[in-house]
């Protein structure tokens, strides 16, 4: 099969689809020339991610990564959630084709992005931020050469 | 599960009556063709029945027809034996934007050979233009290479036509029937053609078989040399077995052309009309008449293909897409893009091809289906949100 | 009548085992490996599962081997493939006059694009000499192509020395392995060849289906250009039910490659010797024992191949030969010729090759057989008369 049984289950069930009214921030990264958008929504109380939705325009791994992306990160501090990584991505579904990594990626910066809008909005500061910048281009699809 | 398969453009079931007709040149009739005992013989005799029983489907002589190991083979042959061979005549070559990789890449090829290629654009019906295809004729051009059928939109192109041109202004003209034959009845001689690429497994016969139509007295130049097979231009120990079922199924196609046609334009209208109906956001690619009898091409906005055909798959059906995350590329398909579509509209597209064993009942299932599927990615997608939100 | 096939050489039967692996990929598992849906997918496992078997045989990885059309294509596509995409390197290939024509007739299209080819003389028993191939090498040379066993008089060269010395001078080595694959073991690495060409209908496989060994990092242009099956190398829907029969054949023969040596073996010198014993002025050509271990070639004097061989079909025994008269043309094989053979000697020329289906009864009927045969058309010589009258 393309896709582990894993992805396939989170593409096809995908957890925390939607999104949240009044959240505390929302990032949005990818192109739709490119074919693939994703919209993370965050709700934090304290330095806790209380409820994160998404919103995925893009194909199956880029669904099921934004899926299995923000099940990682419900309930973490921002701080742990900063720490996320594509490959804890790809990890969590059981491995992607090498095409497919980029959309790991997305996933990973659409939850910078958003963590990013509420740091903004509130005027803080965060480790895991520095050096963020939200208008670099995060979508490369040869980014292939990731290390298992 | 119910398995339905609507992928007949890709490639098809073989038939059973054509299995059949293959088995006994495995095991029982199995010479080489080039030998002169009797199991050779037997070999060379239906060898060349085969090679007639298909010229004759075509309208043409039997010491016309070339077998190849495929469609793409027939391709790189045509494009690439003709422009070699024909050097002091000029080095131009005409093709379209909407051609099989088989030819594209081809001319890629050929460009670094030196060659020059126009190729030309289509409208938004995926139809090119008989005056911009004569206007591009100039004292260098030696072929004109226009797909017959194009296999993701189905658009069929004016191929009597554009070979009228092509005799017009002294220039050999090529068509890649690939997806045309054995659903439309192709005549070489009345529609003006010299050469033409076709392939056993989109017609119920056997993958890895192909041939290429040479009109007599053309200047072309092999791409596979050694033995003196197919009178001395495609060499090879020749695959009795692929060619005798590829003639075969050829044979059937062609007796059954009609039923066949009608059968598939009917389940095709109503699968196209259906999801029309009852899907919003949706754009019918292709010609709306001049297309391939099974084809049924169709953008979904604000969704991406290869969700779509996960999820269909998830359901039991088989489709395609040209959605750029499918060809693991940035960019969906040329085709989608050569009939204007924006970027983010091409991502969204379906290709459902119908055939021979497709049932109304499958028909209906997938209509079924598809709306719910569209409906539930579409939920998902922040660009439907807007739509929502905003109005469109 | 019994018939007796002697022409494993040509091509083989398939094995029912083969046929019976290949079933389901054209009427149930047909789906096209380049679609993302189940019926796609199922066959693309299957493909990959396939070029790792064979693979395996051969002690390569999967991502090396390469499916072709056959074993000419294979051919062509290593020779033009290599020396297109290496013209910065050099302009020279090295190769033997006793190659099968797959690659000949490409060193002559080669020559015709510009390169330079050397073609070695081989010794009385077709042994290309290690030091002329050494000597031959310039600082232009590329490529060395030295096909492993001849097809007509059986001889196996010495592979691992001359890649040994290929390399020493830094060029690339190919060998056409078309005769030697499934009868010999047979390990790219410790051979030290970089390319070889294979063919599934020499080893109880389907015909239309071949593959390249392509080792890591070698620079080789693409001949059949198009999708990017087969890694962007070789484009064409590939073929699974040839695939898969080609993959179980390979597996078959070299799991049981040592019984099938011996067998041959023991039943090729049956043959030869008993041919040798029975029939005076005959010449038994190629190497004492560095040959295939099915092949036997022998030449009468005096006669004829062809009137040989329609005289052995007639008693049902199926053989071939290197005879003018068989070729169509006005010489006798390039192979007899190159072993210095004189025309009228190599006229008469007649290869039995042996396979898995051969009995001992069938050599012995054929020893009998081809005894009469020999006498009989030895008589109607004009050339046997003389030495009947005048001795030898
Ligand atoms: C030595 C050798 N090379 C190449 C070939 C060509 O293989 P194919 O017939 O599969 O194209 C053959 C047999 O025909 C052969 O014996
Ligand atoms: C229009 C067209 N041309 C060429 C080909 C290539 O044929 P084959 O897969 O037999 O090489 C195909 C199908 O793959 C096709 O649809
Ligand atoms: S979104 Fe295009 S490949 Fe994943
Ligand atoms: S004697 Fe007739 S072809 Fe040679």
């Amino acid at each position: 099969m393309l896709y582990t049984e894993k992805v396939m289950d989170h593409f096809m069930n995908p957890r925390n689809v939607g999104e949240i009214e009044n959240a505390d921030g929302v990032g949005e990264v990818g192109n739709v020339k490119c074919g693939d958008i994703m919209r993370i929504y965050i709700k934090v109380e304290g330095d806790q991610i209380v409820d994160v939705k998404f919103k995925t325009f893009g194909c199956g791994s880029a669904i099921a990564a934004s899926s299995v992306a923000t099940e990682l990160i419900m309930g973490k501090t921002i701080d742990e959630a900063l720490a996320l990584t594509n490959k804890q991505v790809i990890d969590e579904l059981g491995g992607l084709p090498p095409v497919k990594v980029h959309c790991s990626v997305l996933a990973e910066q659409a939850l910078k992005a958003a963590i990013y809008d509420y740091a903004t909005k509130n005027a803080l500061t965060f480790k895991g931020l520095e050096g963020y910048d939200p208008d670099e281009d995060h979508h490369d699809h040869d980014v292939v050469d990731i290390e298992f | 599960m119910k398995q339905i398969y609507l992928d007949y453009s890709a490639t098809t079931p073989v038939k059973r009556e054509v299995v059949d007709t293959m088995l006994p040149y495995f095991t029982e009739i199995y010479g080489n063709a080039s030998s002169i005992h009797g199991f050779g013989q037997e070999a060379k005799s239906v060898l060349e029945q085969s090679r007639k029983s298909i010229a004759e489907t075509i309208n043409a002589t039997p010491d016309t027809f070339y077998f190849t190991g495929g469609g793409s083979e027939a391709d790189n042959w045509a494009l690439k034996g003709v422009m070699r061979a024909n050097r002091k005549k000029g080095n131009h070559l005409i093709t379209s934007k909407i051609e099989h990789h088989g030819i594209l890449h081809t001319c890629t090829a050929l460009e670094k050979e030196g060659f020059e290629v126009t190729y030309l654009d289509v409208d938004a019906e995926g139809m090119v233009s008989l005056e911009a295809l004569e206007a591009a004729i100039t004292d260098q051009t030696v072929l004109i290479s226009i797909m017959f059928i194009n296999n993701e939109i189905g658009t069929m192109q004016p191929v009597k036509a554009i070979g009228e041109i092509a005799h017009k202004h002294g220039v050999l003209f090529h068509t890649d029937a690939v997806q045309a034959y054995g659903n439309v009845k192709i005549d070489v001689n009345e529609m003006n053609i010299d050469l033409m690429s076709v392939s056993g497994h989109k017609i119920y016969g056997p993958k890895g078989i192909g041939g290429l139509y040479i009109k007599k007295g053309i200047r072309i130049q092999n791409i596979i040399e050694g033995g003196a097979q197919e009178r001395n231009r495609r060499a090879g120990t020749e695959n009795i077995p692929g060619i005798v079922g590829f003639a075969k199924a050829a044979v059937m196609a062609d007796e059954n052309l009609e039923a066949h046609r009608e059968k598939l334009i009917y389940l095709r209208d109503k699968l196209a009309n259906g999801i029309m109906d009852v899907i919003p956001y949706a754009k019918y690619n292709g010609h709306p008449t001049e297309r391939h009898p099974g084809n049924v091409n169709i953008c979904f906005e604000f969704i991406e293909g290869e969700a779509l055909l996960l999820s269909l798959n998830a359901k039991g059906i088989a489709g395609s897409s040209g959605s750029a995350c499918t060809s693991g590329s940035l960019d969906p398909s040329h085709v989608l893009l050569a009939i204007g579509l924006p970027h983010e509209i091409a991502h969204g597209s379906l290709r459902l091809s119908i055939g021979d064993f497709t049932t109304e009942e499958d028909v209906e299932y997938t209509i079924e289906s598809l709306k719910e599927i569209v409906q539930k990615l579409r939920l998902m997608s922040p660009l439907y949100d807007k739509v929502l939100k905003e109005g469109k």
